[in-house]
């Protein structure tokens, strides 16, 4: 048996002043189910909710309606006060008859008390049909996950690791570091990046918290937040990590040469190797695509002078499951392949490169010992142009965002050069100079006129060579003139884009991410760091174009997220979430294309029809990761997913009780 | 394969061997081409550049005969075949347009008929092992800048090759034995394709450049596909030589001409005893080396 | 019953000039509800002819729910929501919006006058917008008078 | 092309063949019905009932609906299927009714079927026009298929997808508001809430319709013209983005209310709001309603 | 120099510009200035403005400058601007687009360009094609070109190039009633 108490408050004057508290009390003691009711100056006052409480007990009454200011204001008090009540906290209903009537007919009394009697009688209605709801508790289990091992990715793990928790990094490269080991030096200050970085790398790795995963990679998320099931593939290293003294012999006497990936293609490497001299773990993996003994199976150098014996062709990938409580994204960024440029010559050109490339040329330990002198033919260039905007705002070749480092990165290449050739002429080709940073303007003032690069706004319409030059045309938009210059070296400032397979790790995560495939935080001003799915974080170049300190804050803010949930042993989840009646479900699946979260899955169900066993699929939620939007209920035809608290019937039953 | 052949005003005369070698090749390679009956000029950009409906309704026309065929269109000349893609592509992306230009030309065009450029049809037909039987002479010595010019393979949106660096025509000429160069003045402009030529000054300075580059690419001749670049760089190589009182020596060819001469065509047939800057010591060399190179 | 007896049935017994509309607005809890608690907070005016009804989600809201409203007598019904790109559950209020382009194009097509069923964007941010949306609403049907449309007569006289 | 009854003795050939071989544990197809003009879907078992198979022009229905009595079993089953039974099957399929590969597809070009109402009427040496929803296929053969009867060819299309429009529904759209109102509800005064329309909707699958569920808040009980209305305009909407424009609901309606005006007027509408979209032609499409696009038009907004 | 007053232009051209969009169907607003556009451009050495520039008056408003421009008389057409824009503005289409609307407006930026396209459009309506001989030699030999470049003249006609005869083709008037139609949609022709 429903009994419904009414409680309308007069909020002082707020309420009473312009509706009359008194009739709407007397008139919602017609309403169906409606054992009580009475109006009073403060219900959200000490005496008030006595005042309900005591009704509750003598009344019998176990659905309760409060008719005063907004839900969104003192719900949770009369929640609490029913509770305490020994009721359910749901069985609590409102009426807002302050903000939304008092306040807003103060002269229309008459009008406005209808209103307020309309509004409880709703509220009725609905609290009628309230279910008692319980907030769950999900444990937490205590332990990050880091999926990326680049500056972001190591900040996080420290700052966790720090705060207590025990923290996995895993990074898909044979080494952590990411593409911050392969710079020469960093803007504004122009410190060397090995020298900042590698002292992090050896802190992450020496860590008692943390672990590293590396040549491993993400091969399935399950659960949800605070329970992770997150399966890792560690790929085979061919190398017995706990065996190998990482002395290098191997290394020097492997007879295969290929491109390097850390030093893109300007160097060679061996089959067996670590990406670079500081690497960490620096112990080196057997690149199996082009080792002889995998592609022959003869050969084995390696293995006969590896004086540990920690050499082994058997090894297998390894699949490893654990579960986290959460997750920090940081699996940063790739270069823009600017080889779609036809007019920049498709890629042919040698003495074309990019602007990572050129760290590494004048990178003291880089192929060239610091050395600046062109791939085709090792002369020193006089005459450099750099090319901004590559591959970003650039519509026609599908990026139209600023990349945001670019112009700062071409100012230090441009300085750097200066630097090292002193009578070098650097031309920077920009459209918009963009240094909103602390200290970069002033950089961006020095690389002119302490280091004399000439800036000419306009973007570049076409490379092509001319005997051992390359001439570059482009406009000088200042002077309204074609301009061109007899260059010996460009460097192209290409974007930073989305790594190619970031929307498949955001499908394995479930999170989400824009028309670039950089990920999605959950609010781009409130929530920068969270996304959609509660418990997954997001740092550095993952989620949009960063430079180093942005990626560096980024990864502590994540942190921070990341240790106030693992800080308590459980959370509360919210009640208010869907819920599937499999009797009716048609396993249609409409409502798994609607969805955000991805909480609703198909399972099979088995039961008995007409003495046969039969299987059906049906709709499942998963508690866990609802967060109660109701969209998928509308596109149930059959009504058979609905959310709680928001039913068919209590807003129907809403509608119905208006009309009345 | 059976085509619809719309020669264009050029070739009937300044791009006279154009259409000789052109209807040549398609003999030996099997296309059937049928000239459009009564065909009529595509309007070339002075229809362009004064009325729109003008430019899309006077190509139209011939496709339209074309469609009522049943057949594509083969068009040898690059503007030609600029205007009349566009009318096709217009006509397939607006039902309003479509009717619009059916009614100012009288005759039922529907967008079936595809505008299609000479160059890509013959490089489909040499596809397949068949054609090296074909093959009587590999063009061996000619070192080709294959010159694409600018309105065969733009706009990208509907070019059959890329706009920047365009390959049909080398792969063509690989396949007869000739080298092409590597160079970057593919599908720069002529100058022709418009009346720059009223400024005699603007269209040498551009040609200078595209001379200068296929030199230093080391070519010894400039393939086209274009009556309208080809008149220029032919015609008015001699006047660019003398204004900067310099020589390039570059004979001109259509690509029809070259592998004309790769399937055995007589020269003469060919017309290339029609060139302005003399081509024949050129095909004579290659003629010669016939005996050791034969295919 | 003939349609047009049925039509006639349902007009309405009060006072056409003392009549009030009766307007359902269906407000998402963290863009629109919380705008007309602003709307109220900073004591802007609007005609007492709304009931708003609080979802989470403009997502919630099923186009089914307002051929119910109209039914049992309701003259006109706003669906309101966050912005596009501003939806606390990032994409629900792009289902409602395609959603009720087709059910108010549908509607239309039924006979319903289009000033019946509306949808808005409202921020939390947005009284001004919210104070005046419900200002045009309810002139606009005033001017319609009461709604005869769908409504279910038998309902009316069995709970009155 | 041969006549139909040619195909007629290739059909009975190819369902004798696919249940003698077991390809498939029945064959669902058309036999005679009760009159010169009808026929009935007949699902066979036996290589022997096959001879009961027909291929005339009164094969009006659309066998999609009818592979959901397979539901339970593991068994494959084949069936006859022009463009609008294929539309129906993969209507089926994208609701994840039945599985593709427990389904052979035995594609048919259909000429269009004629009126058997006409035919009643007009008795059997009249010129009989072709049932409406022929008239206005744009579909008539299967466009995947396991099997094919018939001249092998390609499956017609339309040329390129372009915005529906429909005359009738544009028609009305001209009409005033209570013009409009007027005619709906003379339509749907006449509705008997049999629910034949969606019994034999292959958009209408669930386990549960929420009409006649009495535990679900939809379903009045009082059956008067408001209740029709909100029953007709639910299931206009329930089938938006999905209906496979077979026709079926309407030509089976016994009181002949033109249900297709409505689903209709939403297909011409998702045209021109969302882009040019025909359901059932691939289980694996983005549904109108089942997803979005940012750039969405707001026109109301 | 003097100055530009910008607020009164924009009211007095957009209406213009507008429809200038629409015919065009080229959004000038995209435009960010880069001039990727003029530096690629073969014959911007020999423009008063950039290609550039006239886009930035389109935005403007300053309808007049890019109309009385000699650009939009030398742009050859060849679409290489609108091949390489990053901002996908089909730069060509606009020149076209100004230069038809310079021609109606009578601001003839070339009067040999003009008079050429007219009497090759004459020969096009009378003939069905391109015959005579000044026309034959596409622009080469028109006008006062034609004594200029008379050095090509006879050998073109020696090498079989030129008919100096014309003749039209048949096709029943088909051609004309294709410029008539067009004249009756209001067509400049």
């Amino acid at each position: 048996m429903k009994r419904v108490g009414v409680f309308v408050c007069h909020c002082g004057t707020n309420i009473s002043g312009t509706v009359d508290c008194a009739q709407v009390a007397e008139a919602a003691k017609d309403f169906p189910n409606v054992e009580y009711s009475i109006d009073y100056k403060y219900m959200c006052s000490e005496p008030g909710q006595e005042m309900i409480k005591k009704a509750i007990e003598e009344h019998k009454l176990n659905r309760i309606v409060v008719a005063s200011c907004s839900p969104r204001m003192h719900e949770p008090t009369f929640q609490n006060c029913v509770e305490r009540a020994g009721l359910n906290p749901y069985y609590v209903e409102m009426a807002n008859i302050r903000e939304h009537c008092s306040w807003v007919h103060p002269n229309e009394k008459e009008g406005a008390t209808e209103k307020a009697i309309d509004l409880v009688r709703m509220a009725v209605a609905k609290a009628v049909r309230n279910q008692p709801l319980q907030k769950t508790t999900i444990p937490v289990t205590d332990r990050a996950l880091v999926i990326g091992g680049g500056i972001a990715g190591i900040q996080a793990a420290l700052d966790l690791a720090n705060a207590g928790h025990v923290v996995d990094i895993v990074e898909r490269e044979p080494s952590i570091g990411g593409k911050m080991a392969q710079i020469d030096k960093t803007f504004p200050t122009l410190d060397c990046s090995a020298c900042i970085l590698t002292p992090k790398m050896v802190d992450a790795a020496a860590h008692p918290n943390i672990n590293l995963l590396t040549y491993s990679e993400i091969e399935k998320v399950d659960g949800f937040v605070g329970n992770f099931d997150v399966t890792i593939r560690q790929k085979a290293r061919s190398i017995k990590m706990d065996v190998c003294t990482g002395c290098g012999i191997c290394m020097e006497k492997c007879p295969v040469k290929v491109d390097s990936e850390f030093e893109l293609g300007l160097a060679k490497r061996r089959a067996i190797y670590t990406p670079f001299p500081q690497a960490i773990p620096n112990k080196p993996v057997i690149d199996r695509e082009h080792c002889t003994y995998f592609l022959r199976g003869k050969c084995g150098i390696c293995s006969k002078l590896c004086p540990a014996g920690a050499v082994d062709y058997t090894q297998q990938d390894e699949l490893l499951t654990r579960r986290y409580g959460a997750i920090i994204v940081a699996t940063g960024f790739e270069l823009f392949d600017y080889s779609v440029y036809g007019e920049y010559g498709y890629g042919k050109y040698p003495d074309v490169i990019t602007g990572l490339q050129f760290e590494r040329l004048i990178n003291a330990s880089g192929p060239t010992m610091g050395k600046l002198q062109r791939p085709s033919d090792k002369k020193e260039p006089k005459n450099i142009v750099i090319i901004n905007c590559v591959g970003s705002r650039d519509e026609a070749k599908g990026k139209s965002y600023c990349s945001r480092t670019c112009c700062m990165y071409s100012a230090k290449h441009a300085s750097l050069i200066r630097d090292k050739i002193k009578d070098s002429n650097v031309y920077v080709f920009y459209m918009d100079m963009r240094t909103p940073g602390k200290g970069y303007e002033e950089f961006y003032d020095r690389s002119r006129e302490q280091y004399g690069t000439q800036y000419i706004r306009g973007r570049v319409s076409k490379i092509y060579p001319l005997n051992d030059k390359l001439i570059v045309r482009g406009e000088d938009t200042l002077l309204s003139q074609p301009v061109e210059v007899e260059a010996d070296l460009v460097i192209l400032a290409t974007a930073m884009v989305a790594q190619p397979d970031a929307d498949k790790l955001a499908q394995k995560i479930g999170i989400g991410y824009d028309k670039d495939n950089f990920y999605t935080e959950a609010h781009p001003k409130l929530a920068p760091v969270e996304t959609h799915t509660q418990g997954v974080y997001l740092a550095g170049a993952c989620q949009g174009p960063k430079d180093i300190p942005d990626s560096v804050a980024q990864a502590s803010a994540a942190a921070a997220k990341a240790c106030g949930l693992l800080s308590k042993p459980e959370i509360l989840t919210e009640p208010i979430v869907t819920e599937v009646d499999e009797k009716t479900c048609a396993g249609c699946g409409t409502c798994l294309l609607i969805c955000p979260y991805k909480a609703i899955d198909l399972k099979t169900l088995t039961e008995r029809i007409a003495g046969e066993i039969v299987e059906r699929k049906v709709a499942t939620v998963n508690e866990g990761l609802c967060q109660g939007c109701g969209a998928c209920t509308v596109a149930c035809r059959s009504g058979s997913i609905y959310l709680k608290h928001y039913t068919d019937e209590q807003i129907l039953a809403e509608v119905n009780a208006l009309c009345l | 394969m059976k085509y619809a052949y719309y020669p264009g005003c050029s070739l009937s005369s300044t791009g006279i061997e154009y259409d000789m070698s052109t209807r040549e090749i398609a003999k030996v390679l099997g296309i059937e081409l049928w000239e459009i009956p009564e065909w009529n000029c595509c309007g070339a950009s002075s229809a362009h550049l004064t009325d729109h409906l003008l430019a899309l309704a006077l190509p139209a026309r011939n496709l339209a005969i074309a469609e009522e065929a049943g057949l594509d269109v083969a068009i040898p000349c690059a503007a030609c075949y600029a205007r009349s893609k566009a009318t096709e592509v217009a006509v397939n992306e607006s039902e309003e347009m479509k009717k619009t230009i059916q009614e100012v030309i009288e005759r039922k065009y529907e967008g079936k008929s595809k505008a299609r450029a000479l160059l890509e049809i013959i490089g489909e037909s040499v596809q397949g092992d068949h054609i090296k039987e074909r093959i009587h002479i590999l063009l061996t010595g000619l070192k080709a800048a294959c010159y694409y010019g600018c309105l065969l393979v733009r706009p990208a949106s509907t070019a059959f090759d890329d706009p920047e660096d365009p390959q049909s025509m080398d792969q063509l000429l690989h396949l007869f034995g000739a080298e092409t160069v590597d160079w970057s003045y593919k599908t720069e402009c002529c100058g022709a394709s418009h009346e720059t030529s009223a400024k005699p000054e603007i269209g040498i300075s551009i040609l200078q450049k595209i001379f200068i580059a296929a030199q230093n690419a080391g070519a010894n001749c400039l393939v086209t596909a274009c009556p309208l670049c080809m008149n220029n760089l032919d015609m008015r190589q001699i006047e660019v030589e003398k204004y900067f009182s310099t020589k390039y020596n570059l004979p001109v060819f259509y690509f029809t001409e070259l592998v004309g001469l790769a399937l055995g065509i007589e020269p003469s047939k060919l017309g290339l005893n029609k060139h302005f800057v003399d081509a024949m010591p050129l095909v004579q060399e290659v003629l010669n080396r016939k005996g050791g190179e034969q295919a | 019953m003939s349609v047009n007896e049925a039509l006639d049935q349902k007009t309405p017994t009060e006072n056409l000039e003392n009549w009030q509309p009766k307007i359902l607005v269906f407000a998402c809890n963290w863009c629109t509800y919380a705008g007309a608690d602003l709307t109220g907070l900073s004591r802007l005016q609007y005609p007492a002819t709304v009931r708003i009804l609080r979802v989470p989600c403009s997502g919630r809201v099923n186009p089914q729910f307002v051929i119910k409203a109209f039914q049992k007598g309701v003259d006109a019904v706003l669906v309101c929501g966050c912005h596009p790109g501003d939806c606390h559950y990032t994409t629900g209020n792009y289902f409602t919006r395609r959603r009720f382009l087709l059910m108010r194009r549908l509607m239309e097509y039924i006979g319903m006058e289009p000033e019946r069923l509306q949808a808005s964007w409202v921020s939390a941010a947005e009284a001004q917008k919210f104070q005046q949306l419900i200002t045009e609403v309810t002139e606009q049907i005033r001017a319609l008078g009461p709604n005869r449309k769908l409504r279910d007569v038998q309902w009316e006289q069995w709970n009155n | 092309m041969g006549t139909m009854e040619q195909l007629t003795l290739q059909l009975r050939e190819t369902a004798r063949e696919i249940l003698e071989s077991k390809k498939a544990a029945a064959v669902i197809g058309w036999e005679m019905g009760t009159f010169w003009y009808s026929t009935a879907p007949a699902i066979l078992t036996r290589p022997e009932e096959t001879e009961r198979l027909v291929w005339n022009e009164y094969c009006l229905n659309n066998l999609a609906k009818y592979l959901l009595d397979f539901q339970n079993t593991d068994e494959k089953v084949a069936i006859f299927a022009r463009g609008c039974d294929y539309r129906g099957i993969n209507r089926l399929i994208q609701d994840k009714q039945i599985d593709r590969d427990k389904v052979l597809i035995i594609g048919l070009s259909c000429p269009g079927m004629k009126d058997d109402k006409k035919a009643r009427e007009l008795g059997q040496n009249a010129d009989i026009p072709l049932a409406k929803k022929c008239e206005e296929c744009t579909y008539p053969d299967a466009l995947a298929y396991d099997l094919w009867v018939g001249e092998p060819k390609e499956a017609a299309k339309p040329a390129k997808a372009e915005a529906k429009v429909f005359p009738e529904v544009e028609s009305l759209e001209q009409m005033t508001a209570d013009d409009k109102y007027e005619n709906f509800a003379a339509n749907y005064e006449k509705c008997l809430r049999c629910y034949a329309c969606r019994n034999v909707c292959p958009a209408c699958s669930c386990r549960e319709c929420i009409f006649g569920n009495s535990s679900k808040e939809w379903s009045a009980k009082a059956n008067n013209l408001s209740e029709n209305m909100f029953f007709a305009l639910t299931r206009a909407l329930h089938v938006a983005g999905r209906c496979i424009q077979c026709g079926e609901c309407e030509r089976i309606c016994p009181v002949n209310i033109p249900i297709m005006l409505l689903n209709k007027k939403i297909i011409q509408d998702i045209d021109h709001l969302f882009g040019p979209y025909d359901a059932g032609l691939d289980p694996e499409d983005k549904m109108p309603l089942g997803s979005f696009e940012f750039t969405d038009p707001e026109e109301f907004m | 120099m003097s100055s530009v007053e910008l607020t009164s232009l924009k009211a007095k051209h957009d209406a213009e510009i507008q429809k200038l969009t629409e015919q065009s169907g080229v959004d000038a607003s995209k435009c960010y200035q880069c001039g990727k556009c003029s530096a690629g451009c073969p014959v911007a050495f020999a423009m008063d403005y950039p290609p550039r520039a006239i886009i930035r008056f389109l935005q403007l408003g300053l309808l007049d400058q890019a109309l009385r421009s000699k650009t939009i008389w030398l742009c050859a057409g060849c679409h290489t601007c609108s091949v390489r824009c990053p901002k996908e503005v089909d730069i060509a289409t606009v020149m076209e687009t100004l230069r038809i609307l310079a021609k109606k407006k009578g601001y003839i930026g070339d009067k040999n360009i003009d008079l050429f396209h007219n009497a090759f459009l004459k020969s096009v309506e009378r003939n069905g094609r391109v015959y005579e001989a000044g026309l034959v030699l596409t622009r080469n030999l028109f006008g006062r070109q034609f004594f200029r470049d008379t050095g090509h003249g006879l050998p073109m006609v020696q090498k079989g190039k030129i008919s100096m005869l014309p003749h039209s083709i048949k096709d029943n008037g088909e051609v004309k009633k294709i410029f008539e139609n067009v004249r009756k949609r209001g067509g400049n022709v």
